[in-house]
């Protein structure tokens, strides 16, 4: 039997530099948490590495890997610039 | 579960001074309040490379930026004696000369307004997802950075 | 001798909104602003044994006043990097809830503006010579004082 | 032959509290300097004793004894209390 995650797809969107980079919303399947989205991205597009961002999960800047689930809320934000 | 109602901060454009005017008089009929402190932010015409900024093209995570406000001010008012706090900025176009930015803290005494105003716009700065696009004169543009 | 041109920061009754508006206003052309730091001083109904503040007169000893303002305006110039600053201070009777300081400075950077502002509004509360009657609601009076 | 300062006469100015007491403007005349200012003062006006306030002389607040003449500003200034 597969992992329940296996069939997971998780929407993930993106802003500043990086939508211009991947658009404004990308979706991947099979990614059982963070380190394992951004791999993937990296692949699916390598400009991404050259881009310093975070990663936020429901809203929340993650600092180490973090498990995803299909109702995960996942956006890459660089750098800040409000105001 | 916490209930949480984030009010809105955000504005199309850029903000009037007939809107900040507006502002401060509707505080006349609050008597106990001793001092205003307001932050402005202004769109600069910075120069890029021998290239001027023209104006600034704002985008949001809104959600998660509403968030973070209300995180803000929760903060700020346990730590300072605030009367009121008011916080808004710009979404789409600002042009060089005008303001996107606009924070107004009161209290009955100036010491909270002041140093309440002061942190909420580093915080602000620091936390909240906002993304300026500088568009030049020559019409390329380039991504500000926070510093 | 030096020669000094202090410029007037009195004026009569409550500061408006519509004239801090005006203040803001005429900034936009100054494009190499990227922060304004505002304060304003509002009058408080204190409660004084029992009365409230109704309204506070002020009066000022103003030759002195301005050659304190100038001198005090000559050292934030000279600590911080300003693009321009605009105090206003009010004579005469100004109702509670009305405004009767306000301190304007404008930076290319944020913590310019704010910090010369703050300080600009400490030094003037302590060194200029102006004096506020407290008119309470049954017609009395008293005198306050700066802390 | 008498000193120079005994024909002159100083006007001073006074602010908020100690106007009401003394008036807006008050002359005195033989007072070399300050301290014998506020020592004819408080004899003609008892109440000043009571009150706190500092002396300008030519706009500047002094705090030690100072030489006057006739053209000598003098201000007498209570607790300020503007903003």
């Amino acid at each position: 039997m597969l992992p329940r995650y296996y069939f997971m797809s998780v929407k993930i969107i993106l802003f500043g530099k990086l939508a211009e980079i991947a658009g404004g919303s990308v979706s991947v399947d099979n990614v059982p948490d963070t380190d394992s989205l951004v791999d993937l991205l990296n692949k699916r597009y390598p400009e991404l590495t050259t881009i310093k961002y975070v990663i936020a999960v429901d809203k929340q800047v993650i600092t180490e890997n973090t498990g995803l689930n299909k109702k995960s809320m996942v956006a890459l934000l660089p750098p800040f610039s409000g105001g | 579960m916490k209930e949480r109602k984030p009010k809105n901060i955000f504005v199309q454009g850029p903000i009037a001074a007939s809107f900040i005017a507006d502002s401060i008089q509707k505080h006349s009929s609050k008597t106990d309040i001793g001092g205003h402190s307001i932050f402005l932010g202004q769109v600069r015409a910075d120069k890029i490379e021998g290239k001027e900024v023209a104006s600034i093209e704002y985008t949001a995570y809104e959600d998660m930026a509403l968030e973070k406000m209300y995180t803000i001010r929760e903060d700020i008012f346990a730590k300072y004696d605030l009367t009121c706090m008011h916080v808004y900025h710009s979404l789409g176009s600002v042009k060089a000369g005008e303001i996107s930015l606009f924070v107004f803290t009161s209290s009955a005494h100036r010491k909270a307004a002041i140093d309440a105003c002061e942190e909420t716009v580093e915080r602000l700065k620091a936390e909240l997802p906002v993304w300026g696009k500088e568009l030049l004169t020559d019409e390329t543009y380039h991504w500000k950075e926070n510093k």
